[in-house]
């Protein structure tokens, strides 16, 4: 599993969201529950305390483009240090006013106005105003593969009200463009207009943020050095003299880097590592970043005729032993789920925790009933990163014990896990923790092109999305826990455990927080300690 | 004394260089057929799951994967005629800039191997060669030793004893030369350690051909003469033995270059290797082709060396 | 005859076939297989011998050390480790067996062609493995198994594929070796096919060397498996292999070290085996070949015993230079010494030649050799004294008697091109000889070594010094050796057979060459030979030697004219130019006893025709019979009061 | 020495090798013959094409021009199923004892290899031939179980001309047969050589640079010089003292007498110089006296011309413009104490 292979750590959007043309504006009403439920937090620091020397974070993988209009929020803490974002999210939750110091919703979300802050430049010394963030969001659409055009799929027209004021109108509701312009989905990571016009930005950097890419002391694909950029807005939020990104794919060299303070931070490290980086004296920080267990994706029978029964998949569901199976995959940090959610997220219904408890006699009965008493054989496919195979085959070797045969297949190349995932009639899924209307878009809604190949609808599910999507925040918890009840009852997966991507970092780092509202740390808040 | 001739080492040269062009041919070729087999694409991996279907295509159009595999192969092979090898489909960096950047980290690793693997071979060797058979068979202990440790294996020992329990070296990283001379050695030494089985090898080598030559007669004619025995290992037999254990030297730097992929993963060194590993299973192909095309042109470059070697040691030799 | 032709007349030689039966004697070989043996039968009894099934998985107990339970503890499942190493064992063998029966079947035929069919043949097969080791193996097999993810047998096939250019190699060079022997040209003009002669002639001489790269290919595609499965390219969680366990091993060596031993540990062994039993066949194989293994040629006098040899002064006419008194040399065989040169005395004066003739295995070579104490290893000199200015040579200390090599002793040999240092222009070594003997500047030993070479007569001497061994002819490079024994002005000159090797006229003028040498520097010669014309031709007094002792010591013309020893008859009368043209040549019957066959009594006594019993009881001492004329003969007077000379 | 038509015949033969890029003519127009149950001797030196020649005969080299007729039959360029025919007929016996037997073969096997290859099948009918041949050798029939490096050099070389004697040849080519044996060991080969002459009725090519052993076992002689025919006759003439060829002389005076006076005093009456093989960089024109560069009679008309072989005394050929001219110059001795040796060679590279 500690292989070279690239892995993607926080692979199957974690923070993401997939396109979907009919996006209706419910974005507010998510974000004003998030909002309203939570007890207030400490705010974010702004305090200015020591300037460290030189920063190195160990990165499980490189990114392929450092510019942050690819919305690729994987490789968020390449684009963190060099582009401040519109609006900051903050650990509670709660969001605090970045590149933007105002920002306001129109009725029914079908237009959202933008108020600047002022004397604001780029690195390569360009003034930010509204012109600059309108050419930006049209370069992020314009950009090939890039994910704008999830967010902005109905995007009509930007008007220039001022200087430093624009307004974005829509076709259709658009909530969540908070979220968007955060640095979770650095939409708001506004680019230095010349650098848009040069389209330079894959490979060097020009935003607005605390630090610039140092292009002579980096190694493509390796070693990417920041240095403090002249033109910074709030140079009390520049804590290093110099931060260094270092790609170490192998988790054991990167807990040797930590030890002998190569290295200081190490993010998206296995879990199977915290054992160890406590015994050296290290800190970790291990939030419940995926939801990993199988998707049972051929819903109607197509390829594994049993799976088309929903007595079949409750059955795996019953078969699956998942306090043992967590112990093993989270090591002691995860924590086992039989929802595709957890607390923190929308629609985690502390109701169905306990709905699939692990018993043998009742899957047996179940799959009797549906006419399989001596089992069938079920092909699944996997990948072996951040510990799929490990979790297909703990899960092989418990569905053997009720007579499903699995037929393991482990790619070591993400992309050919992708590519072969509607060939199969089940996977292994690393699946982000998302607010319930994302997941209908990527994970099981009917336009979710990639995890749900066999297209399965239910009317129920689609009514349900649809009133979320215009419900207002307070309503929009309890439908989308309804909507969770369905997919586990129907038992479109067999959701295992919630398994931690670990941050660990030495003593004398301080400021890599992670909370259940914003799982990912925010690299501009890593500071020397005391 | 010496007066090379110098037209033989010209043809030398001339032959080796000649062949180098069909081989580069051969292997750009191979690589860019073998790879057109593999499922999924730079796209897919780039665009990641959360792309949509329409994202994924429009990526693959616009670098162009959907064009047919011909006009792709001719359109790389005209461009790399003219020495631009392309830019990565993965991380859009100009592939020359790629490669040059991690050249330094390979050859570092393999020239050092090979010269820490020549150095110490030969010592070994000769004492072998020379000592009574205890000295010879603790060269072969030694050789079989080196050779069945997989490096990986002792690579993480050393880590664990000289850079996390004692730290005298790093245990990560490269540090560029021209950075600092002292920090690049230092980060080379448990690295270039591992060239343990390449030691075994040259030592083995060594014996067997200083035993074979000090048994020929010219040795007794000089050793009759006068000629002091340490002349006559040192400047005479060494000098015979060399040539099979120039070969071997070339064929342990072929090999680490293939090994180099492990040590840079074990030590993290942004190396070829390592490179080569990525582009794979990116299906970055035009980088894959550029690192095919650079291990080919050092095997080509390694083989001359070993030709000029041999017209220089042996004069004997007729390259046919 | 030469040194090698002696030492082929004492033992006899073994070839590739006696190897197969030294390599059951080697304990390192008999270790090797046994170790391998057992492995792949245990892997191959796995579902019997293996305590658990490899893919059961415990979770309760991940990772444990080894227990009651699981002898060698459990992986990151809980799986048994002990029995994933049988089961593993399987494909890890399967593997290898993949890779080297793929570099056998192909490599080995290619080899063959190659080496046996010569020119365009030779010159394809060779670029054919040029480019295959050109082409970078990493990227191949990473490509490869990206086409076929997990498939471990297309790589391990692809790594045979890359292993050719090795084996074609030895093949080729063991096939070029063998080809060169005359019974290949023997059974062709037998009539037999170029297929039989492969099948039946060379691929018996080839086996060895194919075993030993297939041997050491072993080792070489077990270490491959280990790297690509930990790199993860071959995690086929259905299949478990050694290379597999100890990748997983080297992932969680922070949480459970121990992991990484019981696979470790195997591989390596296993390694280890595979190497050792390569190195083994190798040395069975290079034995088999007759090249006998040993070193340096350091002179060595062990303590000798004292036995009462005469401790003669140096008396005698004047001008003596070297007495060699009761000169013995022996070897060790299967723990008998056995003697090759035996109580062996004479003496040699300045100016004169002392010529030593006798046949094949006589010990002549031994001789010189053990006066120039450059005995190869495995023969001592373990009696007998050799008088040089009043020192004994054979008990001086290594140092001083380095100070005599080529500045009074100086050796010629018998082989002229192989006598030089082919890597070194021949002036560049006279030079550093020059300057070793008379410590003068390059320059000027520069000039002295051109001088050199025009008084051996070589006509452009300013070409012959930047020539290399390889561009001269026969008569030149004895030219040239002749030279360098000459650069230190030696007072005594052993030649071993100079002249065999040349053709008639050239061997004139090296014989004219050596005697206007002798006129001109007034230095002793000993020159060994089997040639009665040479003998005949340059020396002024002869010894002749028959089983390690001289058995007739004369004049010259006294030797030819009134032989006084029946060997030294007999072999005169079996001399073509002495007998009646087309006239049945008179030849000693029988065979040269070699070393430890000798008779008790006469050692001539079993071949000649004058034996009487008191011939063979007790040991013959060699008698003077008038002045300087002595013969290791009881019936001197009455075999030749009658036989006519 | 009968006058039916010669056993084997070889007609002006050129044998031409590429060395390097340059072209050497080991055979330049060879002409000799062999009468059944005759030995003819090849003599000369290294580099003469004695070897070749033999090799010619056997279709080992590649015959650039003329013909070898065997038995009237032209052998010269033969498919390798005519060529095994003439194989039952003609076979070799070569020089190194320790090469010519393949180790790891016992006797047996060898020595019934070649009766395989002709197609005998029938075990018992090989068993009895290989014994037969075993005695006619004088080795005991033991032998066929063992293995070559149980014999000595003398025994190997009887049991490779037990081999070259299985397929009952006509003509068997002795190619520096018994250079590498020691003196006695040669004098009982050469007794068993022409004792199975008789017996066997065979013809013998004896290949040698031994000019004493080639004086004693052939007939006739033919000298080689750097592929060219010097002089062929009868043994006695050819190595007596009135040989027809300089070079003839030459060798004849080079090879040293086994008697001390004898030999210090030919040394001195020689008065001829004795110049070793110069290198063969010289440029040999085609029409020209080969030996011209170390004939110490040498005229002008020897650069221009090339002498052909013509009648010089009782079946005897001569290839000299200046035969027998040259014979009356050889310089007499001046009176010289006979044991000081003169320094009458002039010795030149």
């Amino acid at each position: 599993m500690g292989s070279t292979v690239v892995r993607k750590s926080r692979t199957d959007a974690s923070e993401a969201s997939s396109s979907s043309r009919r996006w209706i504006a419910f974005l507010p009403m998510a974000l004003v529950i998030v909002v309203g439920f939570l007890p207030a937090c400490g705010g974010g620091g702004g305090s200015t305390s020591k300037v460290g020397s030189t920063l190195t974070i160990a990165e499980p993988l490189s990114p392929p483009s450092l510019d942050p209009a690819t919305g690729a929020n994987e490789n968020s803490d390449y684009f963190n240090l060099a582009y401040d974002p519109l609006i900051i999210l903050q650990p509670d939750g709660t969001f605090k006013p970045g590149l933007a110091l105002k920002w306001t919703y129109a009725t029914g979300n079908k237009s959202f106005s933008i108020m600047l802050r002022p004397g604001v430049k780029f690195s390569d010394g360009d003034v930010l105003d509204a012109a600059a963030v309108k050419g930006w969001i049209q370069h992020a659409l314009a950009l090939p593969g890039g994910r704008a055009s999830t967010y902005f799929s109905s995007l009509t027209s930007i008007d220039v009200a001022g200087p430093l004021a624009l307004t974005l109108n829509f076709s259709s509701p658009t909530p969540l463009l908070e979220l968007a312009f955060s640095q979770l989905l650095e939409m708001g990571m506004v680019g230095g207009p010349k650098a848009v016009a040069a389209n330079s930005l894959a490979t060097d950097t020009d935003g607005a943020g605390p630090y610039m890419l140092d292009k002579a002391s980096s190694v493509p694909g390796d070693t990417y050095t920041f240095v403090p950029n002249p033109n910074y807005w709030n140079k009390g939020g520049v804590y290093w003299k110099k931060v260094v990104l270092k790609t170490i794919t192998n988790p054991n060299t990167t807990l040797d880097a930590l030890r002998t303070g190569q290295v200081q931070v190490a993010v998206g490290q296995p879990v199977t590592s915290v054992d160890s980086a406590k015994a050296g004296g290290l800190k970790y920080v291990a939030p419940l970043t995926l939801l990993m267990g199988l998707s049972l994706n051929d819903r109607s029978g197509t390829l594994a005729k049993p799976l088309g029964d929903v007595r079949i998949r409750q059955a795996i569901n019953y078969a699956i032993d998942r306090g043992a199976v967590a112990k093993l995959i989270g090591a002691g940090y995860g924590r086992s789920t039989a929802q595709m959610a957890i607390h923190g997220d929308d629609s985690y219904d502390p109701a169905l925790d306990n709905r699939y408890p692990h018993d043998v006699a009742k899957a047996k009965q179940l799959l009797s009933a549906a006419g399989y008493p001596n089992g069938f054989t079920l092909a699944i496919d996997s990948a072996n990163v951040v510990g799929e195979d490990t979790l297909g085959q703990a899960l092989a070797g418990q569905l053997a014990d009720v007579g499903i045969k699995v037929q393991l297949d482990v790619k070591n190349d993400v992309g050919a896990y992708f590519q072969s995932f509607g060939k199969y009639p089940a996977a292994t899924l690393a699946f982000g923790r998302l607010p319930a209307a994302i997941d209908y878009q990527i994970l099981y809604g009917p336009n979710a092109s990639l995890f749900n190949p066999f297209k399965s609808t239910n009317a129920d599910l689609s009514r349900l999305y649809d009133q979320l999507l215009a419900a207002p925040p307070d309503q929009a918890t309890s439908i989308a826990r309804q909507m969770q009840q369905i997919v586990v009852e129907e038992a479109w997966f067999a959701p295992v455990v919630a398994s931690p991507l670990v941050d660990l970092y030495r003593s004398e780092i301080a400021g890599v927080t992670s909370t259940d509202f914003r799982v990912q740390e925010y690299t501009t808040e890593i500071r020397p300690a005391g | 004394m010496f007066v090379p001739e110098s037209p033989a080492l010209l043809r030398i040269v001339g032959n080796r260089l000649l062949l180098s062009v069909p081989l580069l041919l051969v292997v750009s070729t191979l690589t860019f057929l073998l790879e057109a087999l593999i499922p999924g694409d730079v796209a897919r991996t780039i665009v990641g799951p959360q792309g949509t279907q329409e994202q994924y295509l429009q990526l693959k159009h616009s670098l162009g994967l959907d064009q047919p595999l011909l006009t792709r192969y001719q359109q790389w092979l005209e461009s790399v005629v003219r020495g631009d090898f392309g830019t990565s489909l993965f991380n859009h960096e100009p592939v020359a800039v790629l490669l040059s950047g991690r050249l330094s980290v390979t050859l570092s690793l393999v020239v050092g191997s090979t010269l820490v693997a020549a150095i110490v071979g030969l010592l070994i060797g000769i004492a072998g060669a020379l000592r009574s058979d205890i000295a010879g068979t603790a060269v072969d202990a030694l050789s079989m030793f080196g050779l069945a440790i997989p490096n990986f294996f002792l690579g993480l020992i050393l880590i664990a004893l000289f850079a996390v329990a004692i730290p005298l070296f790093p245990a990560t990283g490269y540090v560029p030369f021209d950075e600092s001379p002292l920090d690049w050695a230092r980060s080379l030494v448990l690295p270039v350690a591992l060239a343990t089985p390449g030691i075994a090898v040259v030592a083995k080598q060594t014996r067997d051909s200083m035993r074979v030559i000090l048994e020929r007669p010219f040795i007794r004619t000089l050793r009759a003469a006068g000629v002091p025995r340490r002349s006559i290992i040192f400047k005479h037999a060494l000098r015979s033995a060399a040539a099979p254990v120039v070969t071997v030297l070339g064929l342990i730097f072929v090999a680490s270059l293939g090994g180099t992929v492990v040590v840079e993963s074990v030590f993290a060194m942004p190396g070829l290797g390592g490179l080569a590993v990525q582009a794979t299973t990116q299906h970055d192909l035009p980088l894959i082709q550029g690192v095919a095309v650079y291990f080919t042109a050092l095997v080509v470059v390694v083989n001359l060396l070993i030709d000029l070697a041999y017209g220089w040691l042996d004069p004997g030799v007729r390259i046919e | 005859m030469s040194i090698l032709t002696d030492q082929i007349a004492i033992g006899p030689a073994t070839h590739s076939y006696e190897s197969a039966r030294s390599l059951i004697r080697s304990p390192v070989a008999i270790a090797a297989i046994t170790f391998l043996g057992v492995v792949t039968l245990v892997c191959i009894s796995a579902p019997v011998t293996a305590p658990y099934d490899p893919l059961h998985q415990d979770l309760e107990r991940v990772l444990s050390s080894p227990t009651a339970h699981n002898l060698l503890g459990t992986d990151t499942l809980g799986r048994d480790v002990l029995s994933r190493l049988f089961y593993g064992g399987r494909r890890s063998l399967l593997s290898v067996l993949e890779g080297v029966v793929v570099v056998v079947a192909l490599g080995v035929p290619m080899g063959l062609a190659a080496g046996y069919a010569g020119g365009w043949v030779d010159r394809g097969l060779n670029k054919f493995a040029e480019t295959i080791m050109a082409v970078p193996a990493l990227i191949i097999v990473l490509v490869v198994l990206a086409v076929l993810p997990q498939n471990e047998d297309a790589a391990m096939i692809s790594f045979g594929l890359l292993g050719i250019p090795a084996i074609l190699r030895v093949v080729r060079s063991a096939t070029l070796r063998v080809r060169e022997d005359l019974y290949v040209a023997a059974a062709r003009i037998s009539g037999l096919s170029h297929l039989q002669i492969v099948k039946r002639h060379i691929f018996p001489r080839v086996w060895g060397p194919v075993i030993v790269q297939a041997s050491l290919f072993a080792a070489y595609a077990l270490l491959f498996e280990t790297g690509i499965a930990y790199l993860g390219l071959t995690a086929d969680p259905s299949t478990p292999t050694w290379g597999g366990m100890v990748a997983e091993a080297s992932t969680v060596i922070q949480r459970q070290a121990w992991l990484l031993v019981p696979s470790g540990t195997v591989i390596a062994s296993t390694i280890l085996a595979f190497g050792l039993l390569g190195d083994a066949l190798r040395d069975a194989v290079v034995r088999g070949e007759g090249g006998s293994i040993n070193r340096v040629p350091r002179s060595v006098v062990t303590a000798r015993d004292r036995d009462a040899d005469t401790a003669e002064p140096m008396n005698g006419r004047s001008g003596l230079v070297l007495r060699a008194r009761n000169l013995s040399v022996s070897t060790m065989r299967s723990g008998a010494e056995i003697p090759i040169v035996d109580g062996v005395s004479f003496d040699v004066y300045a100016g004169e030649t002392l010529g030593i003739i006798g046949e094949s295995g006589c010990g002549k070579s031994v001789t010189a050799l053990a006066v120039l104490r450059s005995l190869p290893q495995g023969l001592r000199a373990i009696a007998g004294r050799v008088y040089w200015q009043g020192d004994d040579l054979l008990s001086m200390t290594e140092r001083s008697f380095d100070g005599l090599r080529g500045s009074s002793l100086a050796y010629v040999s018998q082989e002229p091109q192989s006598s030089l240092d082919p890597t070194f222009t021949v002036g560049n070594q006279l030079v550093e000889l020059i300057r070793h003997h008379q410590r003068v500047s390059r320059r000027k030993a520069r000039s002295s070594a051109i001088a050199l070479l025009r008084q051996v007569e070589l006509q452009n001497p300013d070409q012959v010094a930047r020539a290399y061994a390889h561009e001269l002819s026969g008569g030149m490079a004895q030219r040239v050796a002749i030279a360098f024994a000459l650069a230190g002005r030696p007072k005594l000159l052993i030649a071993d057979e100079p002249t065999t090797a040349l053709d008639v006229t050239v061997q004139a003028e090296i014989l004219g060459l050596l005697r206007r040498l002798q006129r001109e520097t007034g230095m002793a010669l000993i020159l060994i030979t089997h040639n009665w014309g040479v003998i005949a031709d340059i020396c002024d007094r002869a010894v002749v030697m028959y089983a390690g002792q001289i058995v007739e010591k004369s004049g010259i013309q006294e030797m030819f004219d009134r032989p006084l020893h029946p060997y030294t008859l007999g072999l005169l009368n079996s001399h073509p130019s002495l007998a009646e043209p087309g006239s049945r040549l008179s030849s000693i019957p029988g065979n040269v006893p070699s070393p430890g066959s000798w008779a008790p009594g006469c050692r001539f006594a079993p071949r000649c025709r004058f034996v009487a019993e008191e011939c063979v009881k007790t040991p013959i001492p060699l008698i003077d019979i008038g002045p300087g004329h002595a013969s290791r003969c009881v019936r001197v007077d009455q075999i030749f009061a009658k036989a006519s000379a | 020495m009968s006058s039916t038509t010669p056993l084997l015949i070889a007609e002006r033969l050129c044998v031409r090798y590429r060395r390097g890029g340059r072209i050497i003519n080991a055979l330049d127009g060879v002409t000799f013959e062999i009468q059944s149950g005759e030995t003819v001797g090849l003599v000369g030196e290294s580099g003469s094409g004695k070897s070749t020649a033999a090799k010619a005969i056997l279709g080992l080299a590649p015959v650039h021009a003329g013909s070898i007729l065997f038995d009237g039959k032209d052998i010269t360029h033969l498919s390798f199923k005519e060529r095994r025919e003439t194989y039952r007929q003609v076979q070799i016996v070569f020089q190194d004892p320790y090469s010519s037997l393949n180790p790891s073969r016992t006797i047996g096997d060898t020595l019934s290899e070649p009766l395989e290859a002709f197609g005998e099948r029938d075990h018992k009918r090989k068993r009895d031939r290989v014994y037969e041949m075993l005695d006619r050798v004088h080795l005991p029939s033991t032998a066929v179980d063992r293995y070559p490096w149980q014999f000595s050099g003398g025994q190997r070389q009887r049991i490779a001309i037990a081999r070259a004697l299985m397929p009952s040849p006509r003509l068997v080519i002795l190619d520096e047969a018994v250079s590498s044996l020691d003196l006695s060991i040669q004098a009982q080969v050469l007794n068993l050589l022409q004792e199975l002459q008789v017996t066997s009725a065979l013809s013998y090519l004896f290949i040698s640079h031994d000019l004493g052993v080639v004086r004693h076992v052939c007939d006739r002689v033919v000298v080689l010089y750097r592929g060219r025919v010097m002089e062929s006759g009868p043994a006695l003439s050819v190595s007596g003292r009135d040989s027809a060829h300089p070079y003839t002389y030459t060798l004849n005076e080079a090879v040293p007498v086994p008697n001390p006076n004898a030999q210090r005093a030919r040394r001195a009456a020689v008065g001829v110089p004795l110049t070793s093989l110069p290198d063969d960089t010289t440029k040999i024109r085609d029409q020209q006296c080969i030996f011209a560069p170390r004939c110490h009679w040498n005229q002008p008309q020897c650069w221009r011309e090339r002498p052909l072989l013509r009648p010089a005394y009782p079946n005897g050929l001569v290839a000299c413009h200046r035969y027998p001219e040259w014979r009356s110059e050889i310089a007499r001795p001046e009176p010289h104490d006979a044991i000081a040796d003169n320094g009458a060679q002039v010795i030149r590279n």
